[in-house]
């Protein structure tokens, strides 16, 4: 096993999950919903970089069009389904009340919806473009050393997964908005009356989580297959690692970025592509079952127990 | 491998000795005893070494500043917290390792600080769930009297998340003395009620009491503590600050310096 | 009693094919294709003159719902032929039905191979087919060490069973050989691997959407060995799909891809795109289905009715048929097709070009198995592993 | 007049739990209101700051009609608000709690947060603390720290003493008067503790059933018995 | 005693607040339902009973789902995971042995092994304090598994006795259910499948309206609404948990036995994230506190989607988003609940006009 490859897959790794996730622990973790349907929202930033790139946009001007996409339906998607202020906006004006509840607090309704809203957007993406869109080569080629020789774009992917969290985790934990945001899903009416326009809060929170949804869509849409179904494909690690990162979702999906990334990369070398996913997963399982707390739950110990001395 | 028993009568305590100040046998009456127990979150230790014992049938008041450690040690006897250090002993058998509800099994009754019924059950299917478990044949008149003795009789049907404040306090103790607990603890059990139905919880505390239930009661209103309790402890700073009846506990410098104020 | 079919003066026949879910891109053109083939024989007067209907529902690449369309095609349908579904897995799941049933079934997908059932027609050329043309021709061509990487599922790996029997026969060494699940999308570490071991060329015997990223990846990450393939360009397109050059060279062993430059294949792919000007591409198998219904067709005429147990007997004597692909023949007593296999050949502006053409009949099943369907009743799939010592993983 | 709530009717579903109420505070006042009980004194507390909508009748803040305007916007325009039952964002340090306090009151450019740390020292050494994991009693000084931060003009309190040890209760009023007196702060707070609402009020109102049924001035709240009696029956 | 009191007496142990449908009159129209559904195949043939069939037997998934979920708050993405064990092992275990007695022994075995799986996993998560989200996604992971598993065991070493495993494609021609044995035997198919799956359905589903009304019932209630309380009142969760979910598991079982015997194949799909979500889909429409709800929704969601597949549209998975989507923003509790809300509403308006049409008819 060669030392330069597992880094090289390590980081590979690394930034496909953080990437898959960051997305969906933003809308998880601070609004404690669950977006079924972020699989679809990465595969809408996809498709608008892939489609604004063969328009003949250049990629980067491609890629923010992927993510402002990605944004757009998240706002909507926040207004009329999630939060549904745009169908009691109607029905207020129409019927003098209002006749949805939104979905925030209710986990299991809002998988439910999220997930119908996957399976409409991925159909509906078939129906308006077929099948497949033309496909746009990676950019940056590659660097050889030895043997061997990597993509220098998925290395640069890497340091862009690291650089999303660290922006994230400013924004969240370190700015007024973030603790606001947060605030807000843990008592929405008490910090409406200490000032806090939760509605904003939520659709802006949501729309964050959407555009980065988009902006994975946008990196991986020049390395990967962009179909209608390929969201399924970032689903589980989304999943995976935002569970077993825990309560602190960004610093939790660091973690398990790392450790998942670890895993995948050293078992896929010594026992094959296989071994890799299965131990992946099992040590999901294991982590779950060990660590109450996710990651971010063991950090804390740890810190507290060396404070405790 | 030999163990030496040397205690033949004291049941399995998992190899620890009770300690000297518990009496276990018949014609002693502790029925709690805490040793040296110890409770730390992290860095900070929000219960210290604490030695506390009540006797059967004894009604005894724990008060103390917010934060002292009062609903910590609670949830350390009922095991909603594993302690860091220390045994708890019941009737004479030690508890420490016990799960919460086996400990409610032995005996342990709890209310918590919050009013924690729940909410989207019925009164009545609230307390339907503690008498199952001691009632064999026809619920339906159990589960009325037990109402009836909290005086929710008549709002049998009404979801308990609609009760009042007080009105929830009380069938939560309800609920706890129905599994006809020997031992009752009760955190902060009139916060935020009004006078009378603050005299009527006294009431109801005094009531069971007198049916032989221990109480521990945690509680800042010190009326009310004084209406029903002549034993009251102390907790300050995770130890136990002082130990006595309530009027020389209510005269106390000290006391008055940390907790009571007022000059 | 023998599958009924429809009543006495209609002919019905049941086209489940993906046009959603996960195989909708190689679904659409089989439907397609069908209805063109469908169209075409309506114009001459249909079968034995009454016009053809058609039980067309969209299985939504969703195997439950492929039972219920092929319970629901063959018993309130009463369908008179049926050509259902994309994968093996698929086939598998409702092949059980068609046997109760003894229904007269087309799977037309080129497949793994080995299936030998007395109601089922394997219209696709079988993983041996399509290695035998394009294996021996890399060994040829670029020398003996290869490394095969494979889905790692029933057709991955039989086929990967099936390159370690040709390398046996044809003196190659397989270096390396790597199983990819299906879900997988990242193939650094594989791309890496192939770069240690150094081979003459690699066999990729990937399948799926998920596995077509592997094309771009490789070309980003530099890795320029040539490639054999059975499984992508004639099925998934992926030369017009991806941005050149994903696919340089790549050599597939098909039977059939769209820029065939015969001049039958390009009087038919107008006709198709003149049907579908929307469509994508016209697959392998497309053709398939194509040629496939016009020879039921064919043998309904012969036969002079509908029944299926008559048309299966008539087509267990063997049948010529006009295809796309050229003039191909079904091998009766296997039900599988011998056919005009060649090596297409991808360059790095995507451009297919023929390299190799030859007639390859099915071989497993009609000469190692031995199989005769018109003697003996069979509804079973034989594996390569008990027949060749190089297929058999469990030494 | 800083606020005057007129007329004012709220239900839950279809039951009535406010019926004409009618209540003025004037700038700088200390204000009580006392019932037993289901009174309906939270209700009134939250039709206030706007988490519910009055059925008929209106709550002027400066004069102003607040209809339509919602809880937020309230906040900042100077309304600090204690719920009753302490709810502290559990998830939330101590400090972050405060710091979503900053939002009442646009109109202040001062945060309070020496004030609070003093009024509260605790709060200060469990700063990096969650807040669910506060004892009772630090929950709701924390509860009472977030709303001050943000220096509001006017502070609704339910029942903040609950649950609050004696001493530190003693302080809470003094504290609240001392602010009062130097900021203006005007309080309207909601109590059963006979001890807070003769600590604190200039004047009180008495609830029952959804109604007011007396105003009780500076004079008569020295007699325990009267205000025993709101309480009580 | 009436006639009318020897029926509630009938009926007791199956009513109480944990379900609807506790008067006469919902039985006597569940009757009525009932008899209709067992002369379906009569009236439609043997297809649409065997379509039928399989709605019927995913109504026990449904249900599976509905109590563990519903009633105890353990929301399993694994139930499929049961349900595909079973029918996993009834194909091992019939294809190895084929007579009819041995059909008749692989029901039991697998779902017994279904349970054991139920068992062993609920062990490992609840005595490991797993809550939550955690057990969701877990149960999840664990199908994920078993299908990336079960897709690559293709080879001839994955074999069990005489059958292999099939990988991705499955194990085809698994026998029939059968009862008896050699000319004796019953063998279900069509109609005969229909039948034994509804009187299973009903024997599940009356099983159930018993068990979440007894006094076990109301534990696993207490026990969704507030684990710590419920403790606190003797319970031991844990235990509820482990035995509601091993329940579960065996329901999931039995259902998916049914399945494998349905269409005579079981492949990794039934592991699949595309799977294991639709039991969570049918539970929510139908509203997860209704058993009843759970197995309308569940007959109704599929055999709309059937029929939308028929019609070949390009649209039909769009139809199906948006109705759920319609679903859960304006019935959120549940279509089972809200017509029974309705019911309810009708008759009071009935009631309130009769009572002044008697109070004016009948002066007395
Ligand atoms: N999970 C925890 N993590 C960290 N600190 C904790 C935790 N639980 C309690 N504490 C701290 O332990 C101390 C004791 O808390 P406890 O709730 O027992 O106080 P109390 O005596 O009941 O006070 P009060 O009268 O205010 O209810 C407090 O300082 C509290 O902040
Ligand atoms: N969310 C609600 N839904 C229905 N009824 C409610 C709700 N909240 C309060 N009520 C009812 O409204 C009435 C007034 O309640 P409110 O909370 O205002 O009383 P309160 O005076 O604050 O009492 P307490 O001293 O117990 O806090 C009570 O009868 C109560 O049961
Ligand atoms: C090559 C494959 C896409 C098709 C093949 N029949 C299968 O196993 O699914
Ligand atoms: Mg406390
Ligand atoms: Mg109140």
């Amino acid at each position: 096993m060669n030392p330069l490859n597992l880094l090289f897959q390590f980081a590979d790794n690394f930034a496909f999950v953080v990437l898959s996730a960051v997305g969906l622990a933003v809308i998880f973790g601070m609004m404690g919903v669950i977006n079924l349907g972020h699989g679809e929202f990465i595969m809408i930033g996809a498709y608008g970089t892939t489609l604004a790139s063969n328009a003949g946009a250049p990629l980067p001007v491609a890629m923010i069009s992927g993510i402002v996409l990605a944004a757009i339906l998240g706002f909507v998607v926040e207004r009329v389904v999630v939060s549904g202020a745009a169908i009691n906006w109607v029905s207020e004006r129409a019927l003098g009340k209002s006749v949805v509840e939104p979905l925030y607090g209710r986990l299991l309704d809002s998988m439910v919806a999220t997930w119908a809203i996957g399976l409409v957007l991925t159909q509906g993406m078939r129906i308006l473009f077929g099948n497949s869109i033309a496909q746009v080569a990676t950019p940056l080629g590659n660097v050889a050393y030895g043997a061997f020789s990597y993509s220098t774009y998925r290395i640069l992917l890497a340091a862009v997964a690291v650089l999303v969290l660290g922006a994230m985790y400013v924004v969240f934990t370190r700015t007024e908005f973030g603790i606001r945001a947060r605030a807000t899903i843990q008592d929405a009416d008490t910090a409406r009356s200490l000032g806090v326009d939760t509605d904003r809060m939520y659709t802006t929170t949501f729309v964050i989580g959407s555009a980065l949804a988009g902006l994975t869509g946008a990196l991986y849409a020049p390395t990967l297959t962009v179909v209608p179904g390929m969201g399924s494909s970032f689903l589980v690690e989304a999943f995976v690692a935002v569970v077993i990162g825990g309560p602190s979702v960004l610093l939790g999906t660091t973690l398990s970025g790392g450790l998942l990334g670890a895993i995948d990369a050293a078992f896929t070398n010594l026992f094959g592509t296989f071994a890799g996913q299965i131990a992946m997963l099992v040590a999901a399982v294991v982590a779950i079952r060990l660590l109450s707390g996710g990651l971010t739950g063991l950090v804390e110990d740890v810190r507290n127990r060396m404070e405790g001395e | 491998m030999t163990t030496t028993d040397t205690d033949s009568t004291a049941p399995d305590t998992s190899g620890r000795k009770p300690p000297a100040v518990a009496a276990t046998g018949p014609g002693t009456d502790t029925l709690l005893q805490t040793d040296g127990l110890t409770k730390r979150f992290g860095g900070f230790t929000a219960i210290d070494g604490v030695d506390f014992a009540v006797e059967e049938g004894q009604l005894r008041c724990l008060i103390g500043p917010n934060g002292a450690g009062k609903s910590t040690l609670l949830k350390l006897i009922t095991g909603r917290h594993e302690a860091s250090e220390g045994a708890i002993y019941y009737d004479g058998a030690e508890i420490t390792d016990l799960r919460p509800n086996e400990r409610v099994d032995q005996g342990i009754g709890m209310k918590f600080q919050v009013p924690s019924v729940f909410d989207d059950l019925t009164a009545f299917e609230n307390m339907r769930l503690p008498i199952q478990r001691v009632v064999d044949g026809d619920l339906e008149p159990a589960v009325r009297d037990a109402l009836e003795r909290v005086d929710l009789g008549g709002q049998a049907e009404t979801l308990a998340g609609e009760l009042s404040h007080g009105e929830q306090g009380r069938l939560e103790i309800g609920m706890a003395a129905a599994l006809e607990p020997d031992l009752l603890l009760l955190d902060e059990p009139v916060a935020g009620l009004s006078v009378e139905e603050r005299d009527e919880v006294a009431e109801l505390v005094t009531d069971l009491n007198a049916d032989g239930i221990a109480f521990i009661v945690i509680e800042h209103d010190v009326d009310f503590v004084a209406d029903i309790a002549d034993d009251v402890t102390v907790l300050h700073r995770g130890a136990v600050f002082r130990e006595g009846d309530i009027e020389a506990i209510r005269d106390d410098d000290e006391v008055r310096r940390i907790y009571l104020g007022g000059e | 009693l023998t599958g009924s079919g429809s009543g006495e003066n209609t002919v019905k026949l049941g086209i489940i094919e993906d046009r959603s879910g996960n195989f909708a891109l190689n679904g659409t053109p089989k439907y397609q294709a069908s209805m063109l083939a469908i169209e075409e024989l309506n114009e001459e007067g249909g079968i034995l003159g009454n016009e053809i209907e058609t039980f067309a529902p969209d299985p939504q690449s969703d195997n439950q719902r492929y039972q219920q369309l092929t319970r629901q095609a063959i018993n309130e349908e009463n369908v008179d032929a049926l050509w259902a579904g994309y994968s093996s897995a698929t086939r598998e799941t409702i092949r059980p039905i068609i046997d109760q049933n003894e229904q007269l079934y087309f799977y037309t997908t080129q497949y793994e191979g080995g299936v030998a059932d007395s109601y089922t027609f394997c219209m696709g050329a079988t993983a041996r087919q399509q290695l035998g043309s394009v294996f021996p021709y890399m060994v040829e061509n670029f020398g003996s060490d290869v490394y095969t990487i494979a889905a790692d599922y029933n057709f991955g790996q039989l086929s990967a069973d099936w390159v370690r029997v040709l390398a046996d026969e044809h003196d190659a060494n397989v270096i390396g050989e790597e199983f990819i699940p299906l879900s997988v999308t990242d193939f650094g570490s594989t791309i890496n691997n192939i770069q240690d071991a150094d081979p003459d060329f690699v066999m990729a015997l990937l399948v799926g959407a998920n596995h077509t990223s592997f094309w771009s990846q490789r070309s980003s990450a530099g890795l320029d060995i040539p490639m054999g393939t059975s499984t992508v360009m004639a099925q998934g397109y992926q030369h017009k799909r991806l941005d050149a050059p994903a696919m340089k060279d790549v050599y597939g062993g098909f039977n059939y891809m769209e820029e065939l430059p015969t001049s039958r294949n390009e009087e038919f792919v107008s006709r198709f795109y003149e049907k579908f000007p929307e469509a994508s591409y016209i697959n392998e198998e497309a053709v398939n289905n194509y040629f496939s219904i016009k020879m039921y067709a064919q043998a309904a005429e012969a036969v002079g009715s509908t029944d299926q147990a008559d048309i299966i007997e008539e087509l267990e004597k063997g049948m010529d048929v006009a295809a796309p692909e050229g003039d191909i023949s079904l091998q009766g007593p296997v039900h599988h097709m011998t056919h005009n296999m060649r090596v297409f050949h991808c360059d790095e502006n995507h451009n297919i070009t023929v390299k190799d053409e030859q007639m390859i009949p099915e071989q497993f099943l009609s000469e190692t198995v031995d199989v005769d369907l018109a003697e003996e009743d069979e509804t079973t799939q034989y594996v390569p592993a008990n027949f060749y010592e190089e297929a058999d993983t469990t030494k | 007049m800083l606020l005057e709530c007129e007329d004012l009717s709220v239900a839950y579903d279809t039951t009535l739990v406010l019926r004409d109420v009618d209540l003025h505070v004037e700038a700088g006042e200390l204000v009580g209101v006392m019932g037993k009980n289901g009174a309906g004194k939270s209700t009134l507390m939250k039709t206030i700051i706007g988490l519910l909508e009055p059925e008929s009748g209106a709550v002027r803040y400066r004069g102003e009609d607040l209809a339509g305007t919602p809880p937020d916007r309230r906040a900042r325009a100077g309304i600090g608000y204690i719920p009753q039952g302490r709810d502290v964002f559990p998830d939330l340090t101590v400090e972050e709690n405060l710091l979503v306090g900053e939002g009442v009151n646009d109109a202040s450019t001062d945060d309070l947060y020496d004030e609070v740390y003093d009024y509260f020292p605790i709060l200060e050494e469990r700063r990096t603390q969650k807040a669910g994991t506060m004892s009772g009693g630090q929950q709701q000084m924390l509860a009472i720290g977030r709303a001050l931060v943000g220096n509001p003009d006017l502070l609704l309190l339910d029942e903040h003493s609950e649950g609050v040890q004696p001493s530190i209760v003693e302080e809470i009023s003094e504290n609240l008067r001392e602010l009062n007196a130097d900021l203006g702060t005007t309080v309207l707070f909601v109590e059963q503790n006979l001890g807070a609402i003769q600590d604190m009020a200039d004047r009180c109102y008495a609830m029952k059933r959804g109604r007011i049924v007396d105003e009780v001035g500076a004079d008569a709240l020295t007699d325990e018995d009267a205000i025993a009696s709101y309480l009580a029956v | 005693m009436g006639l009318g009191e020897r029926f509630d007496r009938l009926v007791d142990p199956f009513e109480g607040p944990n379900t609807f449908g506790n008067t006469r009159t919902f039985w006597v129209g569940f009757a009525l339902v009932f008899a209709l559904l067992v002369g379906y195949p009569i009236g439609f043939g043997s297809y649409a009973a065997s379509s039928a069939a399989l709605y019927l037997l995913y109504a026990i998934l449904a249900l599976s789902l509905s109590v563990v979920w519903g009633y105890t708050g353990i929301l399993s993405f694994g139930q499929v995971v049961f349900f595909g064990i079973a029918g996993y092992t009834f194909g091992i275990v019939s294809l190895n042995l084929t007579s009819a007695v041995t059909t008749m022994l692989a029901l039991p075995l697998a779902v017994g092994l279904a349970t054991l799986a139920a068992f062993v996993l609920g062990y490992f998560m609840f005595y490991g304090e797993v809550r939550d989200v955690y057990v969701t996604i877990l149960t999840l992971v664990v199908a994920i598994v078993l299908n990336t598993f079960m897709a690559q065991t293709a080879g001839a070493e994955w074999s069990v006795g005489s059958v292999a495993l099939g990988g991705f494609n499955g194990i085809p021609a698994i026998p029939n259910l059968t009862f008896g044995v050699g000319g004796a035997a019953l063998t279900l198919d069509g109609s005969s499948l229909y039948w034994f799956t509804l009187v299973a359905l009903l024997a599940v589903y009356l099983g159930l309206r018993a068990l979440v009304n007894g006094r076990f019932g109301y534990a696993m209630v207490a026990a969704r609404e507030d684990a710590d309380r419920t403790e606190m009142l003797g319970y031991d969760v844990r235990r509820i948990k482990l035995l509601v979910f091993s329940l579960g598991g065996a329901l999931a079982g039995f259902s998916g036995v049914l399945y494998a015997s349905w269409g005579n194949y079981i492949s990794p799909t039934v592991f699949g994230i595309t799977f294991a979500s639709i039991p969570v889909v049918w539970v929510t429409v139908g509203g997860r506190r209704s058993l009843l709800g759970a197995v309308v929704a569940t007959v109704a969601i599929e055999w709309f989607r059937q029929q939308l597949s028929v019609t070949g549209s390009q649209y039909a998975m769009v139809v199906v988003g948006v109705v759920l989507l319609v679903a859960i923003l304006f019935v959120p509790e549940g279509i089972v609940p809200r017509a029974r809300e309705a019911v309810v509403a009708v008759r009071e308006r009935a009631q309130r006009t009769s009572d002044s049409d008697t109070m004016e008819g009948t002066p007395e």
